[in-house]
Order: C-alpha cells, then sequence, then structure tokens
C-alpha cells in the first residue's frame, strides 16, 4: 500500500479511531478524552497539509475496495475534495477547543465527542468520496452521527428537532439512493470524472437524465436545506452551540452543497447539464432559497433560529455559483463554500458564548452586550459584516466573483438576487450590532453564568476559537490574491473544471 | 480428510448429539455442551464452505443409496449461506443464553435447542422432498417446545396457535408430496427437476399449489403471519431470537428450493404466479412495519418487524430472471435481518430484563445506563432501515438494481418505503432513550447487566452492519449456484 | 372467523376437493418405479421384508431422524410443564387383575412383533407401542407408580436407543456414507438398533402418560 | 378403478375434510383430531396413488410408518399442550393474543377507576 493510497485513509482514521476510543472511556477521564480530541485534530490538521502539497504538485491520491460486485468504495483526494476537507480539519480544530470549553461539567461527554468524531469522519468520506456510493455511505452516515447530538440534551424541543431532522434527511437519503441506483443501473457505477461522467456517454435520453437529476437534486438539497427542504435546520438549532456551528453551519449544509457541485460538475458535467437545461432551474431555486432565508432570518427573534436562516439563504449562495455556467460563477460559489463557514462559524461560536456567559438566546436580550463582551461581540460583528459582503471581509470576495460569474453567464437578474439578499443581511444584522454597540446594558443579564476577571470576559476556551475565525475572515479577503488563499485553490480548481475556457 | 470427519455428516449428528447428551445429563451441563457442540457445528460449516468454494457443490448419499432409492445429501452456495448463518447466530445465542438464563433455565431449553439446530441443518442439507417433510416437523415441533418453555398461560397459547399454524403447514406439504410420488415415483429434488415439465398433470400444479401455499404459512408471509408475533413477542428473548432469525427463514430457504428446482418448470410456464408471493411480501412490508410502529410492548414490535422484512424475501420472486442479482439480494438479505434481528431481540431482552418493563415507554433514558446495548439496538436497526454500510443496504441496493433490470419499478418504491417506514419504528425507540426521565418517573438506576448480555448483542449486530462491507464472498458463493 | 369467511372457506375446500379428485382420477402411471428398485437391492439391505429395508436400510435416515422427532415431543412436555400426578385410590377392582392377565401377553407380542419385523410387516415402532400400552395399564392399575421428571434413568432410557443409532450412523461414517451398513453385517446392526429403539420408543411413548409433576406440585 | 385409486379418492376427501376441521373448527380437541384426519388422507394417497396400477410398492408404505411415528409426536405434544392450557385457564379454545396499545390503556383505565 503506497502513501498515496494510505493518506487519505489516515485522514479518515484520524477522527475515527480517537472517536471510537472515546465511546470506550467511562465519563470522568476527562484529561485523556481532552488529549485524544486534541491530537486527533491536529493529526488531521497534519495530514491535510501534507495532502495539500501533495495535490498542488499535481500528485494522486486514492483508494478503492470492492465489496461486491460492481460495487466499490473510492476515495480519491483531488484538489476540490481538498477544498472541503482542509475547511472541516481546521474548523474541527477550532471547534474541538470550544466544545471542551462549552460541555464542562455536562453530562454524557463521552457520547457527545465520539459522535461528534464521527461525524467529521463521515465529513471527510463525504469529501474525499470518489464515486457516488461512497459518497452515499458517507452521507447518511452523517445524517446517523449527527441525530445523537442534536437529541444530545433529551429535552422535548430536542426531541422533536431531532424527529424532524431524521424526517427530512431519511426521505431525502432515499430519493438520493433512489437516484444513484438508477444511474448506476444506466451508466454503471457512478464515479466522480473530470468533466463529468454522464457527458461521455452517448445515447442517454435525455429525461431520465433529468428526472434522476431532480432525484439526486431532492436527495443532497435536504442537507444543503434549499427550499422547501429546509424545513429541519432551524428546528436542529436545539443542539448544543458546538453542534450547531459546526455541523449546521458548516459541515452537514456544506455536505449537501458539496455534493451538487460533485452532480453537476462531474457526475453530469457542466457542459452537458447546461445543454440539458437544468442549470437554469438550479440557480432559480438558489435565488429563491437565497432571498426566503434572509427574509424568514429578518422575523426570528431566537438569535440561533436568526442565524440558521441566514444559512438557509448563504449556502445556496455555493448553489447558485454552481449553477452560472462559466468559471467566474464557479470560483465564486467554491470560494464561498470555504468563506461562508468561517463567518457563519464566528457568528455560532459568538451566540454559544453569549448563552453560556449570560443566558442570553434572544436578540431582545442583547442590549449593551458589546460593553460586557466587547471581544466576543467585535468577533460578531466582522462576521455579520461578512455576510452583508462588507469591504475588507471575506463575503465581499465571494460576492465579488460571483456578480461576476452572473454578467458572464448572462444572468444579470442573479446579481439583483445577490444585492437584495445583502440589504436583507443588513436588515438583520445591523440592529443587532446596534443594541450590543449603542444600548444601554440592562441592570443585571438573564442568567450570569461565568464572571468576568480582568480582561477576560469568557472562558479563554469559548473566546479564543471565535476572535481565530474572526481574524480568518478578514485575512482571507486581504490576502486573496496569495497563492495560498483558499481563492487561489478555488482557481485551480475552476482551471481544471474548464481547461479551455481560463477566467 | 478421513470419511469419519465428513464436516457435512457432522453438522447434523453433532447437534443430535449433544442435544441428547443435554437431555440425559443433568441441567446445569446444558450450556457447557451447548457452547461446545455450536462451536464445533462452525468449525464442521467453516470446512464445508471451503470444499464448496474449491467444488461447487458436495453430495453425500445417505446409507450409502443412490437416488431414487436413496437419499441424497447436498451442500451448495446457498445452502452453505444459510449454515454459516445458523451455526453463527447459534454461537453467539449459546452465549447469551448462558447468562440471560444465569438464574433459572426452562426445561429442556438446551436440548430443544440443539435439535432445532439439528434440524434446520438436516434441512438445508436434504435434497429429498419426503426427508425434507421429516426436517420440517423436526424444527418445527422443537420451534413449538421452546415457545412452550416458561409454560405461562400466554406462552402455551401461542405454541399452540404456533403447533396448528405450523402442522397445517407440513400438512399440507405431505401431501403434496404424497402426489408428487403419485406422478412420478421418486421424491428426489434433482430428479425430480428433470421429470417435471410445463405439460405436467393437474396433480402435480396441485402438489406445487400445496407444499409452497404450506411452506408461506411456516414463513409467516401476510396473511399467514397471525401467530408469529405472539409466538416470536411472547417467548424469553434468546428463543425470539432463534425463531426470528433462523427458524422463519428455513421454511423460506424451502420455498426458494423448490421455485428453482423441482417447479421451476411450472413457476417459468406462468411468470405471473411469481407476482403473488411478491404482492403478498410488499403487503407484508407495510403492514408489518405500521404494526411495529403502532405497537405497545418492546417485543412486539420487534416480532412485528420480522413480519415486515420477510416481506423483502419474497420481493424476489419477480426478478428471478434476472440471473444471480435477485438470489444474491434475497439471501443476503435473509442473512443480515438473521443478525441484525437475532441481535434486536437479545438487546431488548436486556433492556427488559434491566429496565423492569416490557413496553417500549420502558426504554426511556436507556441510552445512560445501557450504552452498549442500545448502540446494539441502533446498529441492527441501520440495517433493518438499510442504510449503508449494513448488509441490509447492499441487499436493498442488489434488489433495487435487479428490480430495474426487470423493469418492476413498483419493487424499487415498495423497497425504499420499506426502509422509511423501519426508520420510523426504530427510532420511536432510540429517540425515547435518548430521553431524559422526567421528574415524576424517578427511575432508581438500575444495576449493570453482565458484560456478555451486552457484547453479544453488539457482536451480532455489528456483524450484520459489517457484512455489507465483506460480502464478496458470500455473493461469490450464491452466484455459483445452479438450480 | 366471521360468517362470510366462514362460508367463503367452505367454497373454496369443496373447490379444492373437486380439484384433487379430479387430478388424482386422471393421473398418468409414473415414469420412476422404485418396487424394482427394491427387490433387487433387497439382497444387500440385511433383512428379507421390503418394507423394513426400506425403513432401516435404503431409507434409514429418515427414521433416524424421526426417532429424534419423538423426543422432541416429549422435550415440548416438559418444557410446557408437567400435570399434577393424578388422584390415587380412585381405580376399577378389576384392572389390577385384567393388567396382571395381559400384560405378559402384551411382552410377548411385542418380542414377536419385533422379531417378525425382518421378514414380514411389524418391527420397533409397533413393538414399542405394546409395550407402552402395558405400561400405561400397570399404571392405570396403579401397580407401576407415575414418574418424577429428574430422574436419570427414565431419560437415559428414552434417549439410549437414539444414541445407539447414532453412534452406529456416526460410527458407519467409516464405511463412507451416513448408516452406509456393510452388507455383510447390515442384518446384526438392524437388529441391533431394532432392539434398542424397541426399549427406547416404549419408554418415550409411555412418558407422555406417566411423567408427572413432583409431588409437591400439587 | 382399481383399489389403490380409491383409496387415494378417499385420501384426498380425508385431507380436505380434515383441513376444514382445522379451519373452522373451535374445540381444541376436534382440531387437533382433524389435523390427524389430514395426515391420513396424505398417507391414503401415498400408499393409494403408487399402488393404483395393482403392484404394492414397498417405498411409500415405509414413508407412512415414518409419517405415521411423526404425527404421533406432533399430537403428542399438541395433546400436552392442550392439557397444559385446560389445566391453566379451564379453557378448551384459544384466544386471540393480540398486542395493540388497546389493551394496555384499558387495564390501565381499570387501575385508574379502582385508585379512585
Amino acid at each position: 500500500m503506497t502513501s498515496n493510497q494510505w493518506l487519505p485513509l489516515a485522514v479518515i482514521a484520524s477522527s475515527l479511531l480517537p472517536g471510537l476510543i472515546i465511546f470506550a472511556l467511562p465519563e470522568k477521564r476527562v484529561a485523556l478524552r481532552t488529549a485524544l480530541n486534541l491530537a486527533g485534530a491536529l493529526a488531521k490538521a497534519g495530514l491535510v497539509g501534507l495532502l495539500i502539497a501533495g495535490v498542488a504538485a499535481g500528485e494522486e491520491y486514492g483508494l478503492r475496495h470492492a465489496i461486491a460486485p460492481g460495487i466499490e468504495i473510492v476515495f480519491k483526494a483531488d484538489a476540490l475534495a481538498l477544498l472541503f476537507v482542509t475547511l472541516s480539519a481546521v474548523l474541527w480544530l477550532f471547534t474541538t477547543l470550544y466544545a471542551i470549553g462549552y460541555l464542562e461539567h455536562a453530562p454524557h461527554r463521552s457520547r457527545f465527542f465520539g459522535f461528534f468524531s464521527l461525524c467529521v469522519t463521515a465529513t471527510m468520506g463525504i469529501a474525499m468520496a470518489g464515486n457516488l456510493f461512497t459518497f452515499f455511505v458517507f452521507y447518511e452516515l452523517l445524517t446517523l452521527a449527527t441525530f445523537p447530538l442534536v437529541v444530545h440534551r433529551g429535552t422535548p424541543q430536542a426531541m422533536r428537532g431531532g424527529s424532524i431532522y431524521l424526517a427530512y434527511t431519511l426521505a431525502g437519503g432515499a430519493a438520493l439512493l433512489a437516484g444513484i441506483v438508477w444511474l448506476d443501473h444506466l451508466a454503471g457505477p457512478g464515479e466522480f470524472t473530470q468533466g463529468g461522467l454522464l457527458a461521455a456517454i452517448p445515447g442517454l435520453d435525455p429525461l431520465t437524465l433529468q428526472l434522476i437529476f431532480a432525484l439526486l437534486i431532492a436527495g443532497v438539497g435536504v442537507k444543503a436545506a434549499i427550499v422547501p427542504l429546509h424545513g429541519w435546520l432551524p428546528q436542529a438549532m436545539v443542539a448544543p452551540a458546538p453542534v450547531s456551528a459546526l455541523l449546521h453551519a458548516v459541515a452537514v449544509v456544506k455536505a449537501g452543497a458539496f455534493g451538487i457541485v460533485r452532480i453537476v460538475y462531474e457526475i453530469y458535467g457542466v457542459e452537458f447539464a447546461q445543454s440539458l437545461g437544468l442549470l437554469l432551474p438550479l440557480a432559480v431555486i438558489a435565488a429563491v432559497t437565497i432571498l426566503w432565508g434572509s427574509s424568514r432570518a429578518l422575523f426570528q427573534n431566537d438569535l440561533k433560529k436568526r442565524l440558521a436562516f441566514s444559512t438557509v439563504s448563504q449556502v445556496s449562495y455555493i448553489v447558485l455559483g454552481v449553477a452560472l455556467f462559466g468559471p467566474l460563477g464557479t470560483i465564486g460559489g467554491l470560494v464561498h463554500l470555504v468563506h461562508q463557514g468561517i463567518m457563519k462559524i464566528t457568528l455560532f461560536f459568538c451566540a454559544g458564548n453569549y448563552a453560556e456567559t449570560l443566558g442570553i438566546h434572544k436578540v431582545s436580550e442583547m442590549d449593551g452586550v458589546g460593553r460586557r463582551m466587547p471581544l466576543t461581540t467585535l468577533a460578531f460583528s466582522i462576521g455579520a459584516l461578512g455576510m452583508m459582503g462588507a469591504p475588507l471581509t471575506a463575503g465581499a470576495v465571494s460576492k465579488a466573483w460571483l456578480s461576476d460569474g452572473a454578467s458572464a453567464a448572462g444572468m444579470d437578474w442573479a446579481i439583483w438576487v445577490l444585492w437584495g439578499s445583502s440589504l436583507l443581511n443588513a436588515a438583520y444584522f445591523l440592529p443587532i450590532l446596534h443594541r450590543a454597540w449603542l444600548k444601554l446594558p440592562p441592570p443585571d443579564w438573564p442568567h450570569e453564568e461565568i464572571h468576568p476577571a480582568g480582561r477576560r470576559e469568557t472562558a479563554w476556551l469559548l473566546l479564543l476559537p471565535p476572535l481565530f475565525t474572526a481574524v480568518l475572515t478578514v485575512a482571507v479577503a486581504l490576502f486573496a490574491d496569495s497563492s495560498f488563499s483558499p481563492l487561489a485553490w478555488v482557481r485551480l480548481i475552476a482551471e481544471r473544471e474548464y481547461p479551455n475556457i481560463s477566467p | 480428510m478421513s470419511p469419519l470427519l465428513d464436516p457435512l455428516a457432522w453438522l447434523i449428528l453433532l447437534p443430535l448429539l449433544w442435544a441428547t447428551l443435554a437431555f440425559v445429563a443433568a441441567e446445569r451441563h446444558g450450556p457447557a455442551l451447548a457452547l461446545a457442540g455450536t462451536g464445533g457445528q462452525l468449525l464442521c460449516v467453516i470446512v464445508l464452505a471451503s470444499d464448496v468454494a474449491g467444488h461447487g457443490s458436495i453430495g453425500h448419499l445417505a446409507g450409502g443409496w443412490a437416488e431414487p432409492l436413496g437419499i441424497r445429501l447436498v451442500a451448495d452456495g446457498l445452502s452453505l449461506v444459510m449454515l454459516l448463518l445458523t451455526q453463527g447466530v447459534a454461537l453467539a445465542l449459546a452465549l447469551y443464553a448462558r447468562s440471560y438464563f444465569s438464574r433459572a433455565t426452562p426445561p429442556a431449553f438446551w436440548p430443544l435447542t440443539g435439535f432445532l439446530l439439528a434440524g434446520m441443518n438436516a434441512l438445508f442439507l436434504s435434497g429429498d422432498l419426503f426427508n425434507l417433510y421429516v426436517t420440517l416437523e423436526l424444527v418445527g415441533l422443537a420451534a413449538v417446545g421452546l415457545v412452550a418453555a416458561g409454560g405461562g398461560a400466554a406462552q402455551i397459547a401461542a405454541a399452540l396457535r404456533y403447533l396448528l399454524a405450523t402442522l397445517v403447514g407440513s400438512g399440507a406439504y405431505l401431501f403434496g408430496v404424497a402426489l408428487i410420488y403419485g406422478s412420478y415415483g421418486t421424491v428426489s429434488a434433482s430428479l425430480l427437476g428433470t421429470l417435471i415439465t410445463a405439460e405436467a398433470p393437474l396433480a402435480v400444479w396441485l402438489a406445487g399449489g400445496l407444499m409452497l401455499t404450506g411452506l408461506l404459512l411456516k414463513t409467516a408471509l401476510l396473511p399467514f403471519h397471525f401467530w408469529l408475533p405472539p409466538a416470536h413477542g411472547g417467548a424469553p428473548a434468546p428463543v425470539s431470537a432463534l425463531l426470528s432469525a433462523l427458524v422463519v427463514k428455513a421454511s423460506f430457504y424451502l420455498f426458494l428450493r423448490l421455485w428453482l428446482g423441482p417447479f421451476a418448470a411450472l413457476t417459468e410456464a406462468l411468470p405471473a404466479l411469481a407476482q403473488v408471493p411478491a404482492a403478498l411480501g410488499a403487503t407484508a412490508i407495510l403492514w408489518g412495519s405500521w404494526r411495529a410502529i403502532r405497537a405497545d410492548r418492546l417485543k412486539m414490535l420487534v416480532a412485528y418487524s420480522t413480519v415486515a422484512q420477510l416481506g423483502y424475501l419474497f420481493l424476489i420472486f419477480p426478478l428471478l430472471g434476472t440471473g444471480a442479482l435477485a438470489l444474491q439480494a434475497g439471501i443476503l438479505q435473509a442473512t443480515a435481518h438473521g443478525l441484525a434481528k437475532a441481535a434486536m431481540f437479545v438487546a431488548a431482552g436486556t433492556l427488559i430484563k434491566v429496565g423492569g418493563s416490557d413496553r417500549v415507554l420502558g426504554v426511556a433514558g436507556a441510552a445512560a445506563h445501557l450504552p452498549v446495548t442500545l448502540f446494539a439496538f441502533a446498529l441492527a436497526g441501520v440495517t433493518l432501515m438499510g442504510l449503508p454500510p449494513s448488509g441490509g443496504f447492499l441487499a436493498k441496493w442488489l434488489l433495487i438494481d435487479a428490480a430495474l433490470v426487470a423493469g418492476q419499478p413498483w419493487i424499487v418504491v415498495v423497497a425504499l418505503s420499506g426502509g422509511l417506514l423501519a426508520g420510523i419504528y426504530v427510532f420511536r425507540v432510540l429517540r425515547l432513550a435518548f430521553r431524559r426521565p422526567t421528574a415524576h418517573e424517578d427511575v432508581p438506576l438500575p444495576q449493570r447487566p453482565a458484560a456478555l448480555l451486552e457484547w453479544t448483542a453488539f457482536a451480532l449486530a455489528a456483524g450484520s452492519v459489517l457484512i455489507g462491507l465483506g460480502a464478496a464472498p458470500l455473493l461469490a458463493l450464491i452466484a455459483g449456484v445452479q438450480p | 372467523m366471521n360468517p362470510p369467511i366462514r362460508s367463503l372457506t367452505v367454497v373454496a375446500l369443496l373447490g379444492l376437493a373437486a380439484a384433487l379428485l379430479v387430478a388424482v382420477l386422471g393421473l398418468p402411471p409414473a415414469p420412476v418405479k422404485l418396487a424394482g428398485e427394491v427387490a433387487a437391492n433387497l439382497g444387500a439391505s440385511g433383512v428379507s421384508h421390503p418394507v423394513t429395508a426400506v425403513l432401516l436400510n435404503f431409507r434409514g435416515y429418515d427414521t433416524f431422524l424421526e426417532v429424534a422427532v419423538l423426543i422432541i415431543a416429549l422435550l415440548g412436555m416438559l418444557a410446557a410443564g408437567l400435570p399434577p400426578p393424578p388422584p390415587t385410590g380412585s381405580r376399577n377392582a378389576m384392572l389390577p387383575t385384567l393388567a396382571r392377565l395381559a400384560v405378559p401377553l402384551m411382552v410377548l407380542a411385542a418380542v414377536y412383533l419385533l422379531w417378525a419385523g425382518a421378514f414380514r410387516p411389524g418391527g420397533a415402532f409397533q413393538a414399542a407401542a405394546v409395550l407402552a400400552a402395558a405400561a400405561v395399564l400397570l399404571h392405570l392399575a396403579e401397580i407401576l407408580a407415575p414418574w418424577p421428571r429428574d430422574r436419570r434413568g427414565s431419560r437415559l432410557a428414552i434417549a439410549g436407543g437414539f444414541l445407539l443409532f447414532l453412534a452406529i450412523a456416526a460410527a458407519l461414517l467409516a464405511n463412507g456414507g451416513l448408516l452406509r451398513y456393510p452388507p455383510e453385517h447390515a442384518g446384526l446392526l438392524i437388529v441391533l438398533i431394532e432392539s434398542g429403539l424397541t426399549v427406547s420408543l416404549a419408554v418415550n411413548l409411555a412418558a407422555f402418560f406417566l411423567l408427572r409433576a413432583p409431588e409437591e406440585q400439587r | 378403478m382399481s383399489a389403490g385409486l380409491i383409496y387415494a379418492a378417499t385420501g384426498c376427501l380425508l385431507f380436505v375434510l380434515g383441513l376444514g376441521g382445522v379451519l373452522l373448527l373451535k374445540a381444541l380437541l376436534r382440531r387437533i383430531l382433524a389435523f390427524n384426519l389430514m395426515g391420513s388422507g396424505a398417507f391414503l394417497v401415498l400408499v393409494g396413488l403408487a399402488q393404483r396400477d395393482g403392484t404394492p410398492d414397498p417405498v411409500p408404505q415405509a414413508m407412512v410408518l415414518t409419517g405415521i411415528v411423526v404425527a404421533v409426536a406432533a399430537t403428542a405434544l399438541a395433546l400436552t399442550l392442550a392439557r397444559r392450557w385446560h389445566a391453566l385457564t379451564g379453557r378448551d379454545d384459544i384466544a386471540r393474543v393480540r398486542d395493540t396499545g388497546r389493551r394496555v390503556r384499558r387495564k390501565a383505565n381499570e387501575r385508574r377507576k379502582s385508585a379512585r
């Protein structure tokens, strides 16, 4: 087994093995559990670094294992996979730190961290899946592994949220499975291939392909939370903050968006999908989702619910970018896959801090919180401005490329959608910032648990992760043109996807 | 290898031997005999499997007389998969039962289990329709005895209901055998395969109808399912597991064998016939799942899930034209469900034993104090829902593929919706298990059960999932079967 | 069962009966004739009566398994729970006398049936049935007390015949197959098995009647 | 029409009669007897059809002997279970054992009533 084969496996194992060990750990072995978590996260980051170096140098990483005639588990760590792998690996590191601080003294931590590691494992598998079968295996594993985290608290609301989450995701999984097997029946194993698998196969009935496309998109669309399949996301917010932060802002929804990317680019092939007339409907759905999510967010008083609807809206930027035919849109969509993750996780970290420190869950309770928790609120503000696409933030970069892509694709209406969404973002974020910074704090907070000590407004482990990600939010924008930025990497992918057109 | 150690013969002799010894010896020696015996059987079946993988199919002339005068035993890929499943599950269940009955074993539990296993092995290996009748009764009566174990009114009622059903089933089968012998003068399955043609006289069609219907009754395919839930839901957990995981599969196996073997000419002459078991299977999936969703007692939920899951096995009959694909789907489903259902019943047994309530609501909060058992239950559920990477998933994948090849899209719909319904009743239990016990129901934290109870369930469940990743040799065995 | 289903069942059954009659009466002759094969191989079977030859040699494997079925039925009774012993002293005064007269004759008849089995209708099962009947008669006459279940001896007696059968079946594997008798010893082995079975089956059958729960459970 | 065929035809009728008995009768003892009728029908067909041309065939006769013993065993088990059932409940037919929430809920209601 060569290193090019075991490296992808090692990336997966670096979260799977710690997870399995943690399951077996008794509740009180805090130190060992923490050590395992961090070791796993760091090891994964290191391994991913190796992969990036290799892929940038043109190495091919992959592995196949046949489990039945014509059915293979295939891993391939290509540029696109690494985009998602890196994002998850880095954010997992931050979230692990955050979760350790967040869950101090909480019950059932072995269970929590065990399933948490399984989720990350599933995300890695989704990212590096080399064919639809493998993708589906880890896609469903992600569903199963997130359920215990959603219902972790065991409260009636948690139960309800969990049931709704399952109802959506299991049904979506069924649709996806139907599409995958149908495809497998027509065109053989659904290998992800540069330029599209189906594009290369002549004589397939267009109508059938359109139906299969609908099934596949419906399947992955559930996790990507595209309207009308988004209903589970706000309900899942009953989960503990780290879960909302990593899984529902990053891993799960991105798994869906990533699936759409793979299906459009590497199963159908973007040119072929265009010729089948599949991209326009997709773009329309994305646009509707963007506007719907933003406008629903306006009316949420519960902070996490507002962020959740904002996620619904923002994730569809990625879908829109994919649906905009042409390299510019692709770049905009894919780069937003990274940028949105960084910004949204910042916001969720901060929301968690408000809840843990002061017991603040509602926007209406946030008056003057900026004076009590300046650093957290600073991070929150940066994330919010990024969401609006304010200059010098990651959001600005994504939006610039997306609108260029829209005009290049001759879909100028999409530009208006983006602007409209930005306005809505401003409409639901600016009031929060106004409350937080400018209004006077109440005499006492709803439920103050962590008391300030000098410069420390809350526990360090809660404070540092959002600050890191906030800095990242600005950094990826400032250094967008450097060769290490997500943007640079995404352009590499786009060049490979559109060999004939150079952005 | 010396003929004295012929693994095929010992698969039948060994369980008979240890069962009889367990009957003669004092009760306390039962577990040791059972463990040694089932262990030996597992060894035999593994040796036999390696032989069959080499030679394709192995015959054994009982009494040394060739057909049609004598009885020919035969082991091929199909029978081997069933034999492997049986010995594997039996060993795990023997371990579980040993500590489950740590205080008081129901009278005759161990010998009856041994005779049951002997009957199943003999059934899987027999190639003679009349001898198969004897093995059917061996299995049926032993199973009834196990259901009656404990001797409460509910058990006796369930046992009587089961006994009457199984006797009518084997009675119909025997009558069919009589007609067959009258028509052809032999009961050798292989000979009949060549003798029976599409122009067969009416008597043969009737015989086929009676035998297959009788077997459906024994397999509890809807509408013949009425006897199964009380029998499987009322017996002690190890017995329920044994019955749900293995016994119903035996009569299904025989149904499949007759369908592909002696009666192949008839079923091919009238392809519409294949839609009957499939339609019944589809109804069973929907009805069984619905009853499982509404079930009030945990073991009844699991038993009705068996009614539903058996339905999948019969969906393959209209698809058998697709070569090995449908057969692989059916047998893999039978195997995965066998492992998963055994795991689920023993897990339920532990939950009830520890939680003290046999209601579904009794599992509330179990995630906190029975994590391993609950994890086993969940893994088994993953197989029943057909989620990856479990064996149930691979089976469903093959089934859908076969349905598309055969152009029977309705089977795709049934298979997928069946999975979703399974999701409802599985997660109905799981989410309860995560519920935090509320104030007014302050249950004292129960003592932990013996580790063996938890880990045997886990091993079975893990097996049902892992088989999805390592199915290649299994599928190869089945692909090698030529009916 | 509600009336409509009932009447439907009746109609279906009548239809089945009619179909069966038509099928049976119009059945062409069978292609295979086993009677000839049996006659041809009777010499090698070790017995001179064709039915016994089929029962214990050509299809001896059936018989082997069927003995297990009888034991299983008894185990089923043990599993379900034994009935309490019957009240004593309620017997008919004639019974003991009758039993004392009849039982010796019954035993004699059983021995004859067993011996006759080799060359004319008869054999172990018939003999065992008569012996069991004798035991039941003695029990009714309260000459033979009910058996408590936990007695090793009776269990050994019930299982002994089958264990012997099993041992021979296993030993004959060396000869190339389950119960594959070498022709020269077939007769002896069959008589051995038959005698063993006669005793065991008799005890087994009688046990259905005589096995009772221990006193204290009354 | 040979004697064998007459036996066989009778066997068919006995079988159907027995089947009907098991399906339609209530009392356990009768259903058990009906099952034996089914068996006897099968045995008659087995022996009768085989010798419908007049020459007796020992193979089905041996099969019938085997079948009879199996039937005896099954009947014995059925009778012991029926005896036990009667001893436990005093009934001679088996009640339907169902699992629907209803029964339990009814019990719960009764308990609540009695509590008041």
